[in-house]
């Protein structure tokens, strides 16, 4: 760490860490709900449940990527963060509006209010009031961030990194748009929700891989700022128009059928770029940096996105085959891989990354995080492996033979029983994870006398 | 006239000539059907036109790795073509 | 431009990262072209009527309009190789404004085929052809643009890869123009 | 400078191509929003009590059970074609008793079953809801689902 203010980010990661426990334990729960669907059914009903699991991924990530930006762009820019008061009051406005929303949730607080009460289109679940202190939040750090680049350095990385979090505040505006016209709603909701995942978030997973690649490998900035814009214009150039892969079958017209499917099988290039570039890197990089659990998960990180993201996605994105399995657990296994590879793996990197030197210590705990990595990423593979059979035994029965529902569903117990095993181990990964990078701290093993430098 | 500006000039010459033979080749001046052979023989006319596009305009002969790639690619691309093509003509 | 002994990138003209842009165009054209292919299998007859109703010399006039826009495109290239700038510029005013005849013509093709009736919801012929079509004619829009800014800052690089993306649109409608309104 | 010129231009390029699509896109969406509005949707069917019923269906966050149009969680039945799996179409009174029965006798407690909560409804409110459901029944959506299973 070189600047002051980038222990800023430590205080936005522990947030964020404290919601990926509450994150994967209420995850943890409704796949106990899917198998043994009576627990809990009248004091947290499924429906809250998901909401609590997806919100608190997304909110999560989110203080990730800022704590990340935090971190990153005082290196870059060379400079001190513009108001370090305006950061912590970002994140108080957003601890506040998390714990206001859950609180919310949970006791279905002012039911139905249009300020105070949930919104419950899905993902955008948080009250009106959260919403807009999102807003708030997101226009305080895009100052705070803004003013920091414009008086330092400008690099290709703070650039894509700037544009994503831009990107992410623009967006996001148009979930506050709610139309009466269900077909009108969606084709917006996506705008929030498909454009952040598959557009603008990937500009920040990009730039923030391009950052630890460049400390950990020490390959000349060049090289990896010409790969970064490799990856970005390639993740917006099919990404945008690939956003016709939602329209097929919401109300849109016929022609996004074929524009769905053309450019959303050409998302996966960017996600194999970013497997090339990172190895690349690694195998050209003449730097052998001792933090390995950051460079394991940076790897793990381009690599399962790309199988999430980019092959699970391409496997059913084809308007022909999705129109079959739209909606049924295949999307589920596809949605579970993309977002633990693309950006759960990110932040855990670029976090593992970034601790020991915001603590000024030697990487530790080096073992743990590694044996977290591969816990978290094998069940997660392992369900993904089983939500995919799930949804192509769901496909065949309820599609194609036309069996109800419910009764596909009983034949799934099974699947479902495997899937929550997978998730027990992805609980006990996560709190390894979260005890070795923030837990009682004590000096690496097996590192002794290697020329450590935790700021580079 | 430079050198390179009359080779350029070729380039153009043959590849209108590739397109004109499009009129008989692809019977673009009426309504008959195409059959197979005709069909192979103006996709293998587009694929010359596309290598001089590429050769001259592209200026790919400095670089002759990227110029055999793009070349296989809109070969395959062709001949995947030419293929469904064929396919929906038995279908 | 600096590049070094292991750049894949070496030998290509323009600007790398305007290939990575024309690299991202051919993909999606070439996916294009083949849905295109494959949805005739589902219909051929379809498609052939479909087909009748399009005006093949326009198509061909078209593709010999866009060969000689790019004779004139690569001309500017050696132009400017020879340090010719204002040579360069006027072999650009005129690529470009045979882009205009082109959107000219397939303007005109698109206003006959309205009238006759048919939108791009008339199945999947036309929602295919429309969508092709249209947005090979936005890439000429595209490229005109991109043909005037190099225009104004002439050096070189700007050139090249001016006439990259340009060749690039050239070269699409090489391949649009037997597949949609030949192959029957 | 050569350097300078090439990362700028890089980034010129990146900006140019992402806008271009981008324009692509918002003019597509243009079309899309007008023809939701005109071909596939009847806004003169999306009566006060629809939009209400739609009001109902998000602050009951049903939809992180089920599913609409495909959309939702996989917990539970789709609900974009329910109307018609009650055989709405061709007896909407009957259709609409039978979906409201259903709902009045939520939670059934069968052990392992899946659960529906409660859910405190008004009358108006029950009713709106279904209004919801019977609207979005009637979207063009390229014809899916494949069979009434939704």
């Amino acid at each position: 760490m070189k600047y002051e203010t980038q222990a800023i980010a430590k205080w936005y990661w522990f947030a964020a860490l404290a919601l990926f426990a509450v994150q994967v334990l209420m995850g943890l729960i409704a796949g106990y709900v899917y198998v043994q669907p009576n627990f809990l059914s009248e004091l947290l009903p499924f429906n809250i449940l998901r909401m609590l699991h997806s919100n608190a991924l997304i909110v999560w990530l989110l203080l990730g990527f800022f704590g990340a930006a935090y971190y990153i762009i005082p290196e870059e820019a060379e400079r001190e963060i513009h108001s370090p008061a305006i950061a912590y009051f970002q994140l108080i406005l957003l601890v506040v509006g998390t714990l206001g929303a859950v609180l919310t949730y949970m006791f279905n607080l002012f039911d139905g209010n249009p300020i105070l009460g949930k919104q419950g289109r899905e993902f955008l679940e948080q009250p009106l009031w959260v919403k807009l202190g999102i807003v708030v939040a997101a226009l305080a750090f895009l100052y705070n961030i803004t003013f920091t680049v414009l008086a330092g350095r400008k690099t290709a990385i703070t650039n894509v990194l700037l544009l994503g979090l831009w990107g992410i505040a623009i967006f996001f505006l148009f979930g506050l748009y709610n139309p009466a016209n269900l077909v009108l709603d969606k084709i917006y909701w996506w705008w929030v929700v498909h454009l952040w995942v598959e557009g603008v978030w990937e500009l920040v997973m990009a730039s923030v891989l391009a950052f630890i690649m460049l400390k950990l490998t020490g390959v000349d900035r060049e090289v990896i700022e010409k790969w970064l814009y490799v990856i970005v214009a390639t993740s917006l150039f099919t990404g945008v128009l690939g956003t016709g892969h939602h329209y097929y079958w919401i109300g849109a017209p016929g022609y996004w059928t074929w524009i769905g499917s053309i450019f959303s099988s050409l998302e996966v290039i960017p996600f194999f770029a970013m497997v090339v570039f990172t190895f690349m890197m690694v195998w050209k990089g003449k730097r052998n940096h001792p933090n390995k659990a950051a460079l394991l998960w940076a790897l793990g990180c381009s690599t399962l996105a790309f199988f999430g993201a980019g092959v699970w996605g391409f496997m059913h994105t084809l308007h022909p085959i999705n129109y079959y399995t739209h909606g049924t657990q295949v999307t589920a296994a596809h949605g579970h891989l993309a977002f633990f590879g693309a950006y759960v793996s990110l932040n855990l990197a670029i976090m593992t990354y970034a601790f020991p030197s915001i603590f000024r210590i030697n990487p530790y705990n080096q073992i743990a995080n590694m044996v977290s990595f591969w816990m978290m990423s094998s069940a997660m593979a392992f369900m993904t492996f089983v939500l995919t059979f799930a949804g192509a035994v769901q496909t065949h029965l309820q599609r194609v033979m036309g069996m109800s529902f419910m009764e596909v569903q009983d034949q799934l117990a099974l699947f479902y029983w495997m899937r929550f095993g997978a998730g027990v181990a992805v609980v006990v990964g996560a709190l390894i994870f979260i005890y070795a990078t923030i837990g009682p701290r004590k000096e690496a093993t097996g590192l002794e006398g290697a020329a450590l430098s935790p700021a580079e | 006239m430079a050198p390179a500006s009359s080779r350029l000039l070729r380039a153009w010459a043959y590849m209108m000539a590739l397109s004109a033979a499009a009129i008989p080749v692809g019977r673009a001046d009426d309504m008959r059907p195409l059959g197979a052979a005709l069909t192979l023989l103006l996709l293998a006319a587009t694929f010359m036109k596309v290598a001089i596009l590429m050769n001259h305009y592209l200026d790919l002969r400095r670089a002759a790795a990227w110029n055999r790639a793009l070349r296989a690619s809109a070969a395959v691309l062709l001949i995947v073509i030419a293929a469904l093509s064929l396919i929906a003509r038995l279908a | 431009m600096n590049r070094s002994q292991t750049d894949p990138f070496e030998g290509l003209p323009g600007h790398p990262m305007m290939w990575i842009l024309v690299g991202s165009e051919l993909l999606v054209f070439g996916g294009a072209l083949i849905a295109f292919s494959a949805a005739r299998i589902a219909d051929p007859s379809g498609f052939q009527a479909a087909q009748d109703h399009l005006d093949r010399l326009a198509g061909l006039f078209n593709v010999m309009i866009l060969v000689t826009s790019g004779l004139f495109a690569a001309l500017a290239v050696e132009a400017m190789r020879r340090d010719a700038p204002d040579v360069a510029r006027r072999h650009l005013a005129m690529a470009g404004l045979l882009g205009f005849v082109f959107l000219a013509a397939k303007g005109a093709e698109y206003a006959r085929h309205i009238a006759d009736g048919f939108t791009i919801d008339s199945g999947a012929f036309f929602t295919l052809y429309y969508l092709i079509t249209g947005f090979h004619a936005l890439h000429v829009v595209l490229g005109i643009v991109i043909l005037a800014i190099v225009g104004r800052w002439p050096t070189v690089a700007n050139i090249e890869s001016g006439a990259v993306f340009w060749h690039m649109v050239d070269l699409v409608w090489l391949l649009v123009f037997p597949v949609l309104y030949l192959v029957r | 400078m050569s350097e300078l010129l090439t990362k700028s231009a890089a980034r010129n390029i990146f900006y140019g191509g992402s806008l271009f699509f981008f324009a692509i896109f918002v003019g597509l969406v243009a079309h899309t929003h007008i023809y939701a509005r005109t071909v596939s949707t009847d806004e003169s069917k999306l009566t006060v009590a629809v939009a209400n019923g739609k009001h109902q269906w998000e602050r009951h966050a049903c939809i992180n059970c089920h599913t609409i149009l495909g959309e939702g969680a996989y917990f539970a039945p789709e609900l974009g074609n329910v109307w018609l799996r009650y055989g709405g179409d061709k007896d909407p009174k009957v259709a609409r008793e039978a979906l409201k029965a259903w709902m009045l006798n939520q939670p059934t407690g069968i052990p392992g079953r899946r659960q529906m909560p409660k859910f405190a409804f008004t009358e108006k409110e029950l009713d709106d809801l279904i209004s919801f459901l019977e609207w979005s029944s009637t979207i063009k959506t390229n014809n899916w689902p494949p069979n009434n299973a939704g």
